[in-house]
């Protein structure tokens, strides 16, 4: 073999991965300077661009952004006293999760998620208490209530992304003017589903907004070992749409980005790739020990870069936002959240006939049978 | 009644469902202008436009999971998957997506998506365009799996398996394509799923088979007839959801049976009627079940594909063994 | 010898094959620096390096297909796939490709490639993570279906797999990685395929199990000799190569049999071996075959599986009906 | 449903597609402006470039492109006489084919190819006979002779995509200067398989030239139809790799833009997409008709376009060239074809029992059983 590390000094190998992994963390934030970016770090607005989203809108988006922490800390500790299983927290991804759910109309568009979209769902009104249910494992927490326009979520990585291309290519179709929005992960993006799915909406026109979270890392997989590519947007011209790189911790241009693309699919100008650039500030999920990849300095150093303290920042530089309206506004969310707790773990314990049921609207015989006997024997 | 041939009694099931429910979509590689590389969905293009008959990339993953999407918005796709063998590419989404879509959510989304697709052997095309992996999809509950063998079943299953509020995978005999004819209604019927058919009575052995081995099965029996051994000929029709009263009761008239089929002998679904048999009519069984089935090896190329797939030489051989066993 | 647990074990068969055969690669997501999610790999990057060990992008098709690539390039990968129901991406480049390349090529490319993949309920993961899928890749011929139950044979059949010169998908019992303890001697040796393995001697009745069942099976089977049934455990190591003999005088010596595996019933490898059993020791038999398996739902959510994956009351019911029957 | 067709005017419908389709032939040849041509159709040079080729190696391609296409006459007509299976032809593409694999080293270089790549392969060193004996079904066609680095023909398009990814990789890994070419289609280019290879291949940096020919069909699906993309090269930038575009129809260019690329992928740096947009000048295949689905025009117009004709009259240019030549080395390609012909049909007959063999070095016992089972009753 080339370049095999020498025997007696196997660390350097180590060393030099752990070194290039730090690069690729930047690197996957080096956009080819088209990257839409308006809200800074520090909670300005960068010069020339403009707030996208009235105080009202922001302050509303604050609160979802603001929920999704709150639910991302109980769920981790409900985990670790047994009363939850795995649970994946969007912490980080609050802006790029927030900031695109708000460009769409619950009314009539709809999202096809991955599993990393809490708030975003849950503002397109799919119950927070149902949503924990899930992940407590009641199969009731799968069911998404009528009339709520959200496709269940996905564990299959990438496999959401064919249908949410055909339920966009469907009701096109049918003449109407909804708008497909659909998650997935950097990771996901290497799927075959992504690439069929891409190319498929294009030659369709389907209006799909296909909304790339790339949060640096799949499980331990840092962006560089996922693709040599410089960034993921760059795949739309492949398909013939549109792609767009946005600062996925800013919310402003997550929302602006996400207007315009859904806008497009809306007036029949199809689908669009938005790259999210945002960073999985924390484990990949409750069974997850970043340690093992990831550098200290990974693990805290992306604070500054806190989507929800740019927020705060410039709702406190519009005289929005004080002490006071934060302990509220959490105080509040406290409630909210401690109810869907409350609301979840109070709901009918699940029941093994649910095993049998919606496997078929007219179960065969066999398994009829099947259900049976299992019935007579518990 | 007209008298049709399997792929145009599909494409008359096609037309009319068309015709008949505006929801319903054709989409699949070269479906439209081309008609299909078998014609089975010729004219459609023309008849119906170019918003209800789609030619799709050639990616059967993302036909069968956009289909998915078309169903959830509320039209009812019918995909063409070129060959079963190229389910393969479509699996991911057929098995653990399409199959269980109702499952995940519960039952607020179905998938009435139905995937045609033609297979088996006999016909000299190129690798893997043969391959009889029915069993596979078997195990990819929420999914039916249908398999007719004539004119009349494949039309009249077909506008059952569109209606069906849940997915079905619908199996085309290739071989009897054009060579299998038979009687066929003008008018809307349908055949339901999980009613197996005796298509020819005998009292000595009851042979089992679906798809293009039940003419198989006809064949070796009509053979047997001469040497004096009656042979029942069960067509399974659906292997999901199979018709269990209807094996049992057409093979405890026989007390013995024989199980046909075009797959690899080894987990091929003939497993699964020898094992079912088994458990329903143990104690009418005077001898073993026996199978004919494919060797354990890939679909051979051309020249041997004789070779492989069960003859009625192999059939008549087994019926022989299995009458004068005990 | 010391005393190791399934995942110990397997990771010190990665561990000495890949110093003793520097042709050796493993490669998968998040094998590398995190050493898989379950630490099946933990140290391997650390001590052969970044040219042995590879993290791979997030496409079970290409780590799959790949792998064919790197073994026709003189090395030998062993691969791993997250979870076997993560498989359904890379069915394509499993059954038709790695599973064929011999045969396709008449022999002058063999695909020497191991896939490594947990399976199995019991363990509160989400979705897709549990299912037993193990019997679809038994109708593709060409490959080799391994399924260890105990950390002895874990560790010998993964070298045997990695020294195969045929692909082999090396399903391991997700339950039974940490629980499930053993003796395993420190250096080389190989557990042959297609040798199946009393694990528990009986004289009423024959268990059948592979994998996580075979567990099952035995505490099934220490609850069946407090009532006085003794029960033969027999596990069959490999589905493909079956050994038909070992299972044929296993059943033979007590004259009744149960099935159990993890999969849903219809057209899981039990069907399999309830067929061989009624084919090679029909006139031996003197009941029914049972099947206990899981029913014909997909796997189902964490809090309901228990109800799911056959459980110990239900091995033990079907064994008292089948001593009691006739 | 929107924009359907009325019902008493469907063939608007019809004619509109043709139309499209047209055009959708025309565009397929639109490159971005960056499409490498050097030898024009009338068989001069392009201002500004160069022959890439010697005269000699010319000579030599075009004897390649006119084997080929007498292989393509012989094999369709045995076809009709039932000696020969389903047969591909590769009329229109021999530039493409023949000019990508004389910048291949047999002797370290592999091919992994489709199905529609005869020259290059027979060039590479897989013997006419043997080819001709895979289309007539006989199982020692699929047979590739020891030492000749071709992988054997695919059948699931897309699928060998991988295979070669794994192959570059490895000889890569242990130290070789091999390249990898592996060919596809226009219409495999929308399998995933082809890009998880092609992402794969550019984290590894593999050595794998991706030689895609856009044919401008799939069968009866034109280029319009499977992708919205103005091209299929700018996927490339997608994995972080170069993309170029060729005219495939030009010797000169086909082989200038493998050359580089076979070049780049030996030196270490990595993968290239080569889109190479040529034409298919006839059916898919002996069982298709494409008068179902082509305009007269796309099947005759095609002639002036004819790769073999442009080599010719550059030949003729350099006084390489006259009829007396073309009819002497017409005439030993007719003897070469003759004779692997007849060494195909004089090959040992295929036997049953190849059907058992080489299926596992070491045969269950049950198929062993099998084997014995079915030898006893032939
Ligand atoms: C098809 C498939 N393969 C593997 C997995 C296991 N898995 C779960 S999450 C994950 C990483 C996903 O990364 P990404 O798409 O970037 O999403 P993120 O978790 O970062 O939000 C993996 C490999 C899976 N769920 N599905
Ligand atoms: C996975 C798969 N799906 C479908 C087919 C059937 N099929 C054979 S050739 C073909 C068209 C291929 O088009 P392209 O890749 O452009 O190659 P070309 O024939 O033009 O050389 C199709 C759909 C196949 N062989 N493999
Ligand atoms: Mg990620
Ligand atoms: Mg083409």
């Amino acid at each position: 073999m080339t370049a095999q590390p020498t025997a007696d000094d196997p660390k350097t190998e180590a060393e030099l991965d752990l070194e290039s992994k730090q690069e690729d963390v930047e690197r996957s934030f080096a956009g080819p300077g088209e990257r839409l970016e308006i809200l800074s770090p520090d909670g300005t607005v960068r010069p020339g661009t403009e707030a996208p989203m009235s105080t009202e809108q922001v302050r509303d988006a604050l609160r979802w952004m603001m929920l999704s922490r709150t639910v991302d800390v109980r769920a981790i500790s409900l985990q670790r006293q047994g009363r939850m299983g795995t649970f994946s927290a969007v912490r980080g991804q609050e802006a790029s999760v927030v900031g695109s759910s708000f460009a769409l109309d619950p009314a009539r568009d709809w999202i096809v998620p991955q599993y990393r979209e809490l708030p975003g769902v849950v503002r397109h009104g799919f119950p927070l208490d149902g949503y924990l249910l899930y992940w407590m494992g009641n199969p009731a927490g799968g069911r998404v209530p009528d009339g709520v326009k959200v496709l269940p979520l996905q564990i299959a990585l990438a496999a959401q992304l064919p249908h949410a291309v055909g339920l966009g290519w469907g009701l096109k179709l049918q003449g109407s003017e909804s708008v497909v929005a659909t998650y997935f992960g950097d990771g996901a993006s290497s799927e075959g589903d992504s690439h069929e799915a891409m190319n498929l909406a294009g030659v369709m026109r389907a209006p799909v907004v296909f909304f790339l979270q790339n949060n640096g890392w799949a499980i331990s997989t840092p962006r560089t070992k996922q693709t040599a590519a410089a960034n993921f947007a760059s795949r739309a011209e492949g398909y013939g749409f549109p792609g767009v790189i946005v600062d996925g911790n800013d919310l402003f241009a997550v929302y602006a980005a996400m207007r315009e693309a859904v806008e497009r699919a809306r007036t029949g100008g199809g689908p669009t790739l938005i790259e999210s650039q945002t960073y999985r500030m924390g484990a990949h999920n409750t069974a997850d020990d970043p340690t093992r990849y990831m550098e200290p300095v990974e693990l805290s150093g992306w604070d500054e870069r806190d989507p929800i303290r740019r927020v705060t920042a410039w709702l406190r530089s519009q005289d929005a936002w004080d002490d006071d309206a934060e302990r509220e506004m959490q105080a509040g969310i406290d409630r909210q959240v401690d109810e869907a707790i409350e609301s979840a773990e109070a709901f009918a314990p699940p029941n093994p006939e649910q095993i049998y049921t919606h496997v078929y609207a007219d179960p065969p015989e066999r398994l009829r049978a099947q259900q049976r006997a299992a019935l007579d024997s518990h | 009644m007209a008298t049709m041939t399997m792929i145009e009694a599909i494409r008359s099931a096609l037309r009319e469902e068309m015709a008949r429910d505006e929801r319903v979509v054709a989409l699949g590689q070269d479906i439209g202008q081309l008609g299909g590389v078998f014609r089975a969905t010729d004219g459609l293009l023309k008849e119906f436009g170019a918003d209800r008959v789609f030619d799709m990339p050639l990616a059967e993953g993302v036909i069968a999971g956009s289909a998915l999407g078309l169903a959830v918005s509320g039209l009812v796709p019918v995909a063409e998957i070129q060959f079963l063998g190229f389910t393969h590419q479509a699996f991911h989404q057929i098995a653990p997506q399409i199959a269980r879509y109702r499952y995940r959510s519960q039952g607020r989304y179905n998938a009435q998506v139905t995937i045609r697709t033609p297979f088996g052997g006999g016909v000299r095309t190129p690798e893997l365009h043969s391959d009889a992996i029915e069993a596979q999809f078997v195990q990819a509950p929420g999914l039916k799996v249908v398999m007719p063998s004539n004119p009349y079943d494949a039309k009249g299953m077909l506008l059952e398996a569109i209606r069906d509020p849940d997915p079905v995978l619908f199996c085309e005999p290739l071989r009897g394509y054009r060579l299998v004819k038979g009687e066929v209604p003008e008018g809307d019927y349908t055949v339901p799923f999980g009613q197996s058919r005796v298509t020819r009575e005998g009292s000595d052995v009851t042979l089992v088979a679906w798809s293009a081995a039940v003419q198989l099965a006809e064949r070796a029996a009509e053979r047997l007839a001469e040497e004096g051994i009656e042979a029942k000929v069960l067509d399974l029709r659906t292997l999901v959801p199979l018709d269990v009263e209807g094996l049992v009761s057409a093979v405890e008239s026989t007390g013995r049976c024989v199980v046909v089929h075009e797959a690899p002998l080894t987990a091929g679904f003939g497993a699964e009627v020898v094992a079912t048999l088994q458990e329903e009519a143990f104690y009418s069984l005077e001898a073993p079940v026996a199978r004919v089935a494919a060797p354990d090896t890939p679909y051979p190329i051309a020249s041997i594909e004789d070779y492989y797939v069960p003859s009625v030489e192999r059939v008549v051989d087994a019926v022989r063994r299995t009458v004068s066993a005990k």
